[in-house]
């Protein structure tokens, strides 16, 4: 009869076997061991030294286990028993090795890798970037500037940026895995994260505090790109919306002010000014729609003002009875605002 | 008698040390009302004071120990028990000794107040 | 004797029983009943998680399983299982009682936590079942955003569960204490024993201020006082302090037990004590202990000083101490024995495998900043199922498999339960072992469904299958019992030569347990039976059992214990109508109904066991 | 009548215990209380809020006072019941219960009081105050029914089991009292 102690063997070897291409970072760009920052690099090597330490813990284990079965018909143990040696051996292995290995571990972490895990210090960041959880997206601001976007942190590489989180509602948590730990936002604390991105690309996150009905539909992505790219950018987010050329999207415009849009969602420049749903005034210039739960193309940008109850049950947003044409029009002029 | 001391002492010093930490620390940094002052003499008061009473409790259990050694750890009441209780007390005051002084030195080297 | 002990005729005498044991197995069969039930919502959890973007249940309704599936788990099966049924039946046979030290008490315990979990599925029943998670974060619990009565379920029951585990800790400390057959000093204590003490100790300070804080978020959501709104001075955090002060110590309740019961398998394979003996009793107390002072570890990411934080931080690398004693107080307890891998002894050594992988990714989440990373996405989920599946679950179906004979009297089929187990071994590798990479992945938890290609599908589509096998595993040992308790083998009084007190009875056992007090000089009298016999003690003139002192178990005196009682159970009755009141948020007919609470709490004790 | 089994009174039966683990968890309880009226006092600016003024100390401190003289009453009705004087026992209940009832109506008064003054619903301090004494208060009216309950049954004369009953009663109200003080310090301490 096999021991209890073989099949973990086997099981051990199979994580490695499993783990290791998956956490080398081919999947997904939301990998916690697929490092692109200061911090996260530090992260990411405190896991790999924890698991060397759990493997070799975790082999003792089984090593002992094993022992047990294959001398099921020997008493004592190996070399010479008695109760005084195994007490002893019972001290050693279970209060001093574990004693060493735990001081050592606490210092590593909880002194070492924790400074750069922290709060960023005042004075040590170059701008500050506002982010405050909603039921259920991200708003996104730049203070000093008038930039108010939603869902896409854009930052520019080899940047030292303090994140602030606030929120509107219920708790949320903030994280982008590949950049830095979480922090989660809380109803009258301000709390703050390093972010920064030691190379240009795009790295996504997802809300990790359970805030309601569409908690697995409030996803972030941190678009890092070269400082020129950034600015760029930001100058663009700053300006109004700009005024719609066609016929079509002056049309749009119109739905857009006369229906209930308006009363949620902002496009600076216009009289909308609604403080519930995201700020449109650049939409067109975000890559998703609805927290990225959509790409953001007209069909997609059609099918989620007409029925958004569909592609996430539960949202703020009510599906409007608009006329076909009406619809057209409206995703004409949203679609026009870069 | 010895064998309680030894028994309860660190624990006990250990508790006063994270609730005094603990309050102290959520006092000091807490947004409206925080009072400031110099967290790091509170702190190492706390913890040498904590660290002292847990020594007091292995003295105690050491000297439980020796005074029944030679019965063993099941024997007959009280000396059995008092060995057997002598035994897994000089074992937790090591582990308390520990948590106490860990917690209490990085506590102090901390900058206060700094945001996990 | 017997007449003396004479249990009433039919369902009546199961209503108003006051015998531990038949308490027990009322206890044993309802937490199987909820584990079921929380089972099924697992499944169909995993169902919904097999396959990206799956449309098996509304988001709505997974919140609501997701929910349910935890508070059944840990407040309506492992708890009430461990300390109810396993503590129940054995604590009085392993320590030489006849009974509980207040057994009308141990009655209201259990038809309290049969009412709170009729109370909290009456909820799901209406498809208005708590949905903020079993953390119930504020304020996504307050009326503001969660305006139906789902949260109150979860409150109200939650107080009620309280108050029945609260009475069964005082009961279990009062037993211990008082009720140890002479001779066994605390230093002859059996070391699961100690795990109840270490528990009942544990649940006695801990449960207030859930309690409370359940009492708070109620006196808000139906009062409109302000406790956790940031507008009117309160604080959400408020709630998750007094939530974890509680939520922690809960782990180590829930798997103490299963130590407890490790401790009393592993030396009756092995075949010789336990090694380290005094070590592991007071590692299992240390864990209980330690375990009230690691709880911010589950704030490390909501922004607190660090300097708070790191106190925590320390104590929560250190209470992993005791339990690699534990580890290897076991593990050489088999090695240097003659180990008989019979079923049981095989799911202990699946609980040290799984007990160690998850205590290992615990240790992780002590380092502060890995915590930060980690916290709240499926590796967490991976290291609590390993903890509370795999080490505290995996002891009791052994011990399942270990005391059947004692409690039937007939043998289960040993070829079916080492099948069982590695059915379950397997099935439960393979449902939470995934967990962790899919949380390395950046896969957070409590999310009804997530997007394609981020690396997850695969993960979480082993972890479905793992979860149906180990589903399969259970039924193979459910079916196994039931089987073999209809037409197993007889087994004697002790077919595998344990050690403590429980084997030295008849099985099943007598109502009165022990004809004769044994007196005991080893922790275990089994082994050493005739000193065991010597100089027993008979007591056959009334409804008596002796007690002793508290430390050194000397006789103290002989005490008449109370016989069948029909006012525990309209007791309970009554105060969950009251409860069923305050939800319906009547506050008058409630409290006419405690007000008939009170009164039968009078009449109950009129009834005097001398008389 | 004297002639019934009085436990020896060094012995700890297991009705002590049990209820002696109760104040425990109730201690424990209690603790959770004052700790969140610390915690919530921390998070404001002003506590109490502004135009709320602080509870005025003197009934306050002139009610705890009688409330604790009744521990003694009650200590020296135990021994008169070990001693089997069924009749002094049951005047020293009296007098204490009819002092704690006095208690518990003018407490109560006080309570209504002050919810003229200011109400839960209005601040978090408003909530944890009227928590807080209103929690003090149905601890007092526990007592009061145990004590009720006790005094009735001593009518019937004295068996075991109303000794311990009685040495329970007692210590409930030991801990009581030690917890009406503890409510008044922070009651008026705390606003200060």
């Amino acid at each position: 009869m096999p021991a209890p102690g073989r099949e973990p063997t086997k099981l051990a070897l199979g994580l490695v076997a499993v783990a290791l291409p998956a956490l080398a970072g081919c999947g997904g760009n939301q990998n916690v061991v697929h490092p692109a920052s200061g911090p996260e690099h530090s992260i990411a090597q405190l896991w790999w030294v924890m698991l060397i330490g759990s493997a070799v813990g975790f082999g003792s284990v089984v090593l002992l286990l094993y022992l047990g079965w294959a001398r099921r018909n020997r008493p004592g143990l190996p070399g010479k028993g008695g109760d005084r040696a195994e007490t002893r051996l019972v001290l050693l292995l279970g209060v001093a090795v574990p004693i060493v290995v735990l001081v050592t571990l606490f210092v590593y972490a909880d002194v070492f890798v924790m400074r750069s895990t922290a709060a960023p210090g005042r004075g040590t960041t170059a701008f500050t970037i506002q982010v405050i959880g909603h039921q259920w997206f991200w708003e996104v601001r730049y203070p000093g500037t008038s930039a108010v976007t939603a869902n896409e942190i854009h930052i520019p590489t080899h940047t030292r940026v303090n994140l602030v989180g606030t929120t509107a509602d219920v708790i949320h948590s903030i994280w982008i895995p590949e950049l830095n730990r979480k922090v989660d936002l809380i109803p009258g604390r301000t709390n703050r994260i390093l972010l920064e991105a030691d190379r240009p690309g795009h790295y996504r996150g997802q809300c990790s505090e359970f805030c309601g009905l569409q908690h697995a539909h409030m996803a972030v992505e941190v678009i890092a790109e070269p400082r020129a790219r950034f600015r760029e950018w930001l100058a663009n987010m700053a300006r109004p919306a700009t005024a719609p050329r066609t016929q079509l999207e002056q049309l749009g415009r119109q739905v857009f002010l006369s229906e209930a849009c308006s009363g949620c969602h902002s496009i600076r420049g216009t009289p909308a000014r609604g403080e519930i749903g995201p700020d449109l005034t650049h939409l067109a210039s975000r890559e998703t729609l609805a927290a990225l739960t959509l790409p953001n193309d007209p069909v997609d940008l059609r099918r989620w003002i007409t029925d958004p109850q569909h592609s996430k049950p539960g949202a703020k947003m009510p599906g409007l009875p608009l006329a076909g044409e009406q619809v057209g029009a409206l995703v004409a002029y949203l679609e026009s605002l870069r | 008698m010895l064998q309680w001391i030894g028994l309860f002492a660190a624990p006990l010093a250990w508790t006063v040390q994270l609730v005094a930490g603990f309050g102290y620390t959520v006092g000091a940094c807490a947004g409206t009302r925080g009072w400031g002052g110099s967290l790091s003499t509170a702190e190492i008061a706390i913890t040498v004071a904590a660290a002292a009473v847990a020594l007091g409790g292995q003295a105690a259990a050491v000297l439980a120990w020796r005074a029944t050694r030679g019965t063993s750890d099941s024997g007959g009441p009280p000396a059995g028990r008092i060995h057997f209780f002598a035994t897994a007390a000089l074992l937790s005051n090591t582990i308390f000794l520990i948590v106490i002084l860990l917690g209490g030195i990085t506590a102090v080297h901390l900058s206060p107040c700094r945001q996990a | 004797m017997d007449q003396i002990w004479a249990h009433r005729p039919g369902l009546l005498g199961w209503l108003t029983t006051t015998d531990h044991k038949r308490i027990g197995l009322m206890y044993l069969f309802a937490t199987l009943a909820f584990f079921a039930a929380g089972g099924v919502e697992a499944l169909l959890i995993r169902t919904q998680l097999a396959v990206p973007n799956g449309h098996t249940v509304s988001p709505g309704t997974y919140d609501q399983l997701l929910t349910m599936h935890g508070v059944t788990m840990i407040f309506l099966f492992v708890i009430p299982l461990t300390t109810g049924a396993f503590g129940n039946y054995l604590v009085p046979l392993m320590i030489g009682a006849r009974d509980m030290a207040f057994p009308r008490l141990n009655a209201l315990s259990f038809w309290l936590f049969l009412a709170s979990g009729i109370f909290i599925y009456t909820g799901l029943a209406l498809g208005t079942a708590p949905n903020a998670g079993w953390f119930d974060y504020v304020p996504l619990a307050l009326k503001q955003y969660d305006p139906g009565p789902n949260i109150d379920f979860f409150a109200l029951g939650l107080i009620l569960n309280g108050a029945s585990s609260t009475a069964a800790a005082v009961n279990f400390i009062a037993t211990i204490f008082k009720l140890r057959a002479p001779g066994m000093s605390m230093n002859r204590m059996p070391l699961f024993c100690f795990a109840v003490l270490a528990v009942a100790f544990a649940l006695l300070f801990a449960l207030p201020p859930l309690t409370i804080d359940c009492v708070f978020l109620e006196l808000q959501r139906q009062l409109g006082f302000h406790f956790f709104d940031v507008a009117h001075g309160g604080d959400p955090l408020l709630w998750q302090y007094l939530f974890w002060i509680f939520g922690h110590p809960e782990v180590y309740i829930i798997v103490l037990p299963a130590f407890g019961i490790a401790t009393s398998i592993i030396p009756t394979f092995a075949k010789r004590r336990m090694v380290a003996f005094p070590l592991v009793a007071m590692a299992e107390l240390l864990v209980a202990f330690i375990g009230f002072g690691v709880f911010a570890h589950h704030m490390f990411s909501t922004g607190l000083a660090t300097v708070t934080l790191i106190f925590f931080a320390a104590a929560s690398m250190f209470v992993v101490i005791p339990s690699t004693i534990q580890i290897y107080a076991w593990l050489l307890t088999v090695t240097s024995g003659r180990p008989e891998f019979k079923a049981p002894l095989m799911f202990i050594g699946g609980f040290i495998v799984f007990f160690v992988l998850g205590g290992l990714s615990g240790i992780m989440f002590a380092a502060i900043p890995f915590d930060q990373a980690l916290t709240d996405t499926y590796f967490v989920v991976a290291h609590f199922h390993f903890v509370i599946f795999g080490a505290a679950v995996f002891p009791l179906l052994g011990g399942l498999y270990y005391w059947f004979p004692k409690v039937t009297g007939r043998m289960y089929h040993e070829g079916w339960a080492k099948a069982s187990f590695w059915l379950t071994f397997a099935g439960t590798s393979l449902t939470f072992f995934p967990m962790h990479i899919a949380g390395l992945l950046g896969m957070t938890r409590r999310v009804y469904t997530y997007e394609p290609g981020l690396g997850w599908d695969t993960y979480n589509l082993l972890e479905t299958i793992g979860a149906f096998v180990l589903a399969a595993g259970l039924l193979v040992i459910a079916a196994n019992l039931l089987v073999s308790r209809l037409n197993g083998a007889t087994a004697g009084a002790d077919p595998f030569f344990g050690g403590t007190l429980e084997w030295t009875v008849p099985s099943p056992p007598p109502a009165y347990n022990f004809a004769v007090i044994p007196t005991v000089t080893s922790p275990y009298p089994n082994w050493d039976r005739p000193e065991a016999e010597r100089g027993g003690l008979v007591l056959e003139e009334g409804h008596e059992t002796p007690a002793s002192t508290v430390r050194d178990a000397r006789l103290e005196e002989i005490l008449d214990m109370p016989s069948e009682s029909p006012w525990p159970i309209v007791l309970a009755l009554l105060v969950a109508v009251a409860f069923v009141m305050l939800l319906a948020s009547h506050g008058v007919v409630a409290g006419l109904f405690f007000g008939l609470a009170a009164l039968t709490l009078g009449a109950w004790h009129l009834q005097e066991p001398e008389s | 009548m004297s002639e019934v089994v009085l436990p020896r009174e060094r012995i700890r039966p297991s009705g002590w215990w049990g209820m002696a683990l109760f104040v425990a968890t109730e201690a424990t309880l209690f603790g959770t209380i004052f700790g969140t009226y610390f915690y919530l006092r921390l998070n404001t600016v002003y506590w109490p809020p502004p135009g709320i003024a602080a509870p005025r100390p003197l009934w306050p401190l002139v009610l705890v006072a009688a409330l604790v003289s009744t521990s003694p009453v009650l200590w020296a009705a135990r021994r008169a019941a070990l001693r089997g004087r069924v009749g002094r026992a049951r005047a020293g209940l009296l007098l204490a219960l009819a002092v704690q009832t006095g208690y518990l109506a003018f407490h109560l008064l006080l309570f209504a009081q002050d919810l003229d003054r200011f109400r839960p619903e209005d601040s978090a301090y408003g909530s944890i105050y009227f928590t807080m004494l209103g929690a003090h208060d149905a601890h007092v009216a526990a007592g009061i029914l145990l004590e009720l309950w006790l005094l009735l049954r001593l009518l019937r004369g004295l068996t075991r089991y109303r000794l311990v009953a009685f040495q329970v009663t007692s210590l409930y109200w030991n801990f009581v009292n030690v917890l009406a003080l503890l409510v008044v310090v922070v009651q008026l301490a705390g606003a200060r």
